[in-house]
């Protein structure tokens, strides 16, 4: 049996562990389709093939299901994520955030490296908690905004911009960048990935693979990417 | 060449394929529509102009949404054709030839419409006196002698399929072995932390593959253009 | 066949007006340079399409602006060969010429034995053997214009329309080529508009003659007419000449040939045409010696009697009009000679023209079967 | 037009001048590089053609991370360029100009090309004879002959200009008023739920600009073709 | 000037292998279609490069493959008019004209007083002022063909090269454009490399004569040698013809100009050149009549006694060498006239020639002043 799966692209790693582990225990086969979530969600409501969507934002699943696209009562918040601010530099201090920080001051004239802050999530969440803190009016003017948390990851990755918001299971895998802050929980809000299966879906290996995302292993190598389990 | 995957090969012969269909089936349409363009004054000549630049213009998200919203499923055309000649597109890898089609159109035409405006039309004329209708002139001299633009424009356009990636994502997803094509891979290592290596691999091999196209089509466009030599 | 051309078309500057009917046989459209003879047979080819136009062939419209009729180029089924040459760059000479079979569908493809005969005739004729599997980017430009001579006749049309089909040809392939171009005109009947401005060429090869300048049309009639008249004498030079009509008596062992041109007897190297042809003869203006009486020991064969009928003065020179039984001849002579030998309306000369001056290329034969030489 | 907010009109006079330069600045580069593909044999022929069609067969992502590390702060020219000429292009206007002309370079020199090749070597020879020198023979002649084909690639490279998206976000981000062209802002709209009307709205600026430009490069060059006519 | 050509390159099928020098003066490569003339022409010009070839112009060297040098073609200072034209379709007829100016630096540039009156000059003599203002594509053959003469001779080149500039040009319009290449010739002294295949034309204009054939220089000379030689006679047919040489001697009230040849008195129309001027009469052998005697009441004005040296049979002609005071004649008889006059090596004969049938164009004017007519 074929499961097709419509992930965000930021799950690319964990998730193809879990399929291949999956795939060897069943003999199922499923396939992944990565990209942006909007797009993912765009070509539900076009009627795509996908039997399990997993979102990076509650925005775009709360589309989907009210496009009538999600089976039952199956959707999930599935896993969460923390905001962190990184640096290039590796003799940048760590520091406390809150509305104290002098974060502009630490930006100088160089470059703040955010996601898209009204458009991608990471770019949304880091907006949200950087306004709370009241520190998004000074910043403002220096942010970069890349199309997505990679992306972003990149730039300061290679110096490009010397600070960026992005999640920590971003930040975890990339050596180039270091941590120096993490956003309080309370400044934005709570970092999720919803999951659900869709009409299309059957009752069969979808519904399996649906369920072993939450089984144990599955818990295990996400959290080995740094990401926190819901459920 | 073991340093690619099974997932890698299936993205290699998958935008191969794309990438030749893509081609072969949009030629004649280019041919007709250069010709047109070129060669006759009619109303709506403009529009039929704007219309063939339009997937240059338009940021390639932009095309592939109209394509899901036109091809779709769920779009206006696609349940009409699949009905009456049981072609679907969506989220196959007909469609994302389709898609590559469509932004590589502008470049064949264009290509194909300097030539047909380089041939001197008193040859035309001859052939006509010799009892050629048009099309036979057409086909006997016009087309030889813009061959050499033909190739350039149909590899132009193989090598833009070969890259094409945001109408594809957007229009077919990102689903492995169907519509999952080298770009879209790359996409797709590039978005998780470390996937850069497995990126670059791929990278390589379009490019080898590109180049070996084009220095094919140079070869091929020199012989034609040692026989007419010298005139 | 009879060509009927009504025209008028205004170019920036310039514009032409003419209206002529061509008859059976070649019409020659002569004139200088820029007179409107490539725009008339572009016309006629369908290439150019004039603001008024009325072309008919035998009856059926080719092009009426009135009724905005237009028949396609490719229907009118013309052989045109063209002042530039216009060989298809990506074809060998081979494929050139074959070009127009293609399209003759049921009518002698190119398989059959009678094209194949009819190509390999071509060819020959026009001394390309050697070139058929090139590609015309190699070819000089005689060569080339040898092709495209080639490549309308074998694309068998009703009518061919020649641009100065000869003009980059030297002499010796001029003398060769033009025999078939008469071939064409008598054996197989084949209909010209033949434009050029070579008065010996012309004179050999139009039954009717179309005198163009400055887009309008000065005179038309049977070439005899046109070449000998006046209007033609004045400006074109030496190239002034009178054409006449004759009869093959017969050919003599000596390798001489006896014409009868209304009980005159003209002596001609062999000519290759059988007893009881007629044949048309043209006396260049320049090549006319006029004696008091017929002198002897002389190499000149050809003595005509006349009666001088006027006189035009063309310069530095006069051109004497002498009435004889085989024709109007046309004679440049110098003012000095003309007060010497007392020339004036009336007095009766004896003109002398050499046999060979005219022979080859000056012999025109209308309508008549010539044995065919393979 | 006061359905335009601010930034969306600054977004709009950014894109057209990113386009206009990236245009106007590549043009004499690929006036050489066409003419010395079509015209010269040289080794390194084949390796030049190829790298002018790279941003062709490239997803634009990878163009876009190419030049962030060719002509990032950090990157291997980009300090140099700054030291010696002054020259900045990351997170400037000038370095999505520098994106969007790689990525609309191949367009424009295979248009050129075409042209060149096009022109008749003896008209050029006649020149020569005449005293001309190369450089003159081209002045004079080749130019003047290949004017359409140099404005349909100037055309085709600045829609190509106006669309592109992918190489410059990645490479120069999305800073309003700096960095944020139409498309970047048309994409971001797309990625919001409801963002659509917004994003048409953007498109049919974008649209009705190309369409533009392509009449008057239609005007122009009937207007020359109707000076050589008939030839 | 001297120019030295040797060449040598392989074609698929034919090859070209020559070596020449041409001094002073016109030379002109004379020899039927797809002989080689174009492709000496390009080479001479740069624009053709042969595998092997040494090109000398007064010791310079242009070409020289064995030492790897190569002029570039805009430094030659070479003015080609070429066989197909080759306007610049962008430029207007004026820009045309005018292009080969804009690289004169320093030498009388485009504003000069003495370049206007040039460039009015060579307009008017060309018949091309009412066409400046016009774009190439709207030019009638002809007219294109002169348009691309006056832009070769308005570059002020140190050699032209033409390549049959006058094929596509009416009678009338050779007529008036051969004198300007006299000029050219006598006056600005500029020499030039010539390509035709029309012998009036090469006997009026040569100062030499390459004769080429397939590839090969089958005979180089004085033009009058070369055009009287049975080698060119062969094959050359009703063109072949003999050039002598002759001083004006005086000019008449009644419109003849009195020349002497050796001795002997010929009488032509009024020729534009003053008394003591060398001039080169070209006779064709068809245009010459041999008597026993001289014969009275005669329009001809013009006979030359002499002395048979040889007889050439031609097919069915016979063309006979006499040897007069003025130089050697040509003249083609018939068999029957042969006989009749019995004409054999040693015989005694007149030749009668028309005053009228060589001129104008048939005159040649070899390094003479004449007086301008502007
Ligand atoms: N690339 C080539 N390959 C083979 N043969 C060639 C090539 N180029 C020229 N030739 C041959 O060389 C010969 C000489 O050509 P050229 O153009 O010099 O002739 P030409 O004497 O000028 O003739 P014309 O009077 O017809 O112009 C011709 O027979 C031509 O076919
Ligand atoms: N588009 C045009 N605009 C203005 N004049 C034109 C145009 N086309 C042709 N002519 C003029 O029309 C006249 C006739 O041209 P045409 O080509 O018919 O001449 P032709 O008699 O064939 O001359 P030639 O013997 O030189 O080939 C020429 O004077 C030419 O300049
Ligand atoms: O137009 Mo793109 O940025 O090459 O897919
Ligand atoms: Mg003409
Ligand atoms: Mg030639």
């Amino acid at each position: 049996e074929e499961v097709v799966v419509f992930a965000a692209a930021s799950l690319k790693t964990a998730l193809d562990e879990i399929v291949t582990d999956f795939e060897a225990k069943t003999g199922d086969r499923v396939l992944v389709s990565y990209a942006g979530s909007n797009a993912l969600a765009r070509q539900i409501l076009g009627g795509a093939p996908a039997d399990i969507f997993i979102s990076a934002s509650q925005e775009w699943m709360d589309e989907v299901e009210k496009g009538g696209e999600v089976a039952g009562d199956s959707r999930v918040d599935l896993l969460g994520n923390t905001l962190v601010l990184v640096a290039h530099d590796d003799d940048v201090a760590p520091l406390t955030l809150d509305a104290d920080t002098d974060l502009a001051g630490l930006i100088g004239d160089e470059k703040l490296a955010m996601a898209l802050v009204d458009s991608v999530p990471a770019g949304q969440y880091g907006r949200q908690a950087l306004t709370s803190l009241g520190l998004w009016d000074e910043v403002e003017g220096s942010v970069a905004q890349a199309d997505n948390v990679r992306a972003t990851l990149a730039l300061v990755a290679m110096g490009e911009a010397p600070f960026g918001i992005v999640y920590a299971t971003d930040a975890a895998a990339e050596p180039a960048v270091h941590v120096i802050g993490t956003f309080p929980a309370d400044s934005h809000d709570p970092v999720s990935y919803p999951a659900a299966l869709l009409k299309a879906a059957g009752d069969g290996a979808d519904d399996t693979f649906f369920n072993a995302l939450r089984d144990p292993d599955a818990t295990r190598i996400f959290a080995e990417h740094g990401f926190e389990t819901l459920n | 060449m073991d340093w690619l995957g099974p997932e890698e090969w299936s993205a290699l012969r998958l935008s191969l394929r794309v990438s030749f269909w893509a081609t072969i089936a949009s030629l004649p349409v280019a041919l007709f529509v250069a010709h047109a363009l070129a060669r006759w004054r009619f109303p709506g000549h403009g529009m039929l102009n704007g219309l063939v630049h339009l997937p240059l213009v338009l940021p390639p998200v932009v095309t592939g949404y109209l394509l899901l919203v036109a091809f779709g499923r769920r779009g206006f055309l696609g349940p009409w054709l699949h009905d009456w000649f049981g072609i679907v597109f969506s989220f196959r890898w007909t469609g994302a030839a389709l898609a590559a089609a469509v932004m590589a159109f502008p470049l064949m035409v264009r290509a194909i419409r300097l030539s047909i405006e380089a041939v001197d039309p008193r040859l035309e004329a001859a052939a006509g006196s010799l009892g050629a209708s048009r099309f036979w002139v057409w086909i006997t001299v016009t087309l030889p002698l813009i061959l050499p633009g033909v190739l350039a424009g149909a590899v132009l356009a193989f090598a833009k399929a070969m890259g094409e990636f945001g109408a594809t994502i957007t229009f077919v997803s990102n689903i492995p072995g169907e519509t999952r094509t080298l770009p879209t891979a790359i996409y797709s290592f590039l978005q998780v932390p470390g996937g850069e290596a497995a990126a670059a691999r791929l990278v390589l091999v379009a490019v080898v593959l590109a180049m070996g196209a084009l220095i094919l089509s140079e070869w091929l466009a020199r012989r034609i253009a040692r026989r007419i030599a010298a005139r | 066949m009879t060509l009927s051309v009504a025209l008028r078309h205004r170019f920036a500057g310039f514009d032409v007006d003419l209206d002529f009917e061509a008859p059976k046989g070649v019409t020659v459209l002569f004139g200088p340079s820029g007179a409107g003879k490539s725009t008339v047979l572009n016309a006629v080819a369908g290439l150019f399409h004039p603001e008024h136009a009325r072309i008919t062939l035998d009856g059926t419209v080719l092009s009426d602006t009135g009724r905005r009729i237009s028949v396609a180029a490719h229907r009118r089924r013309l052989g045109v060969i063209f002042q530039d040459g216009r060989l298809f760059p990506h074809l060998t000479v081979r494929q050139n010429l074959r070009y127009g079979r293609w399209f003759l569908r049921g009518r002698s493809r190119p398989g059959s034995w009678a094209a194949a005969r009819r190509e390999s005739d071509v060819i020959e004729m026009l001394g390309i053997g050697p070139l058929v599997g090139r590609m015309p980017g190699t070819l000089s430009g005689g060569e080339r214009q040898r092709v495209a001579i080639g490549r309308a006749l074998l694309a068998e049309p009703r009518l061919i329309l020649a641009d100065e089909p000869l003009s980059a040809l030297d002499d010796a392939r001029k003398a060769e080529i033009l025999p078939y171009f008469e071939r064409l005109r008598d054996e197989l009947r084949v209909p010209m508009l033949y434009v050029s401005h070579s008065a010996p060429e012309v004179a050999r090869i139009a039954t009717t003659v179309a005198l163009l300048g400055r887009g309008r049309l000065l005179q038309i009639g049977p070439a005899a007419e046109v070449l000998s008249a006046p209007a033609a004498v004045a400006g074109a030079g030496r190239e002034a000449g009178a054409v006449i009509s004759a009869r093959v008596l017969r050919h003599h062992a000596d390798g001489i040939t006896e014409l009868d041109a209304g009980g005159v007897a003209l002596f001609l190297p062999l000519v290759n045409a059988r007893p009881g042809a007629r044949l048309r003869l043209r006396i260049a203006a320049s090549d006319v010696i006029l004696a008091r009486e017929r002198p002897a020991g002389l190499s000149a064969l050809n003595m005509l009697p006349g009666v001088v009928e006027s006189l035009h003065e063309d310069g530095n020179v006069v051109v004497v009009r002498l009435n004889t039984a085989a024709g109007a001849l046309l004679s440049r002579i110098t003012h000095r000679s003309c007060s010497a030998l007392d020339v004036r309306p009336g007095a009766r000369l004896v003109a002398i023209a050499k046999s060979l001056s005219h022979a080859p290329e000056d012999i025109g034969t209308p309508f008549c079967d010539i044995p065919r030489t393979a």
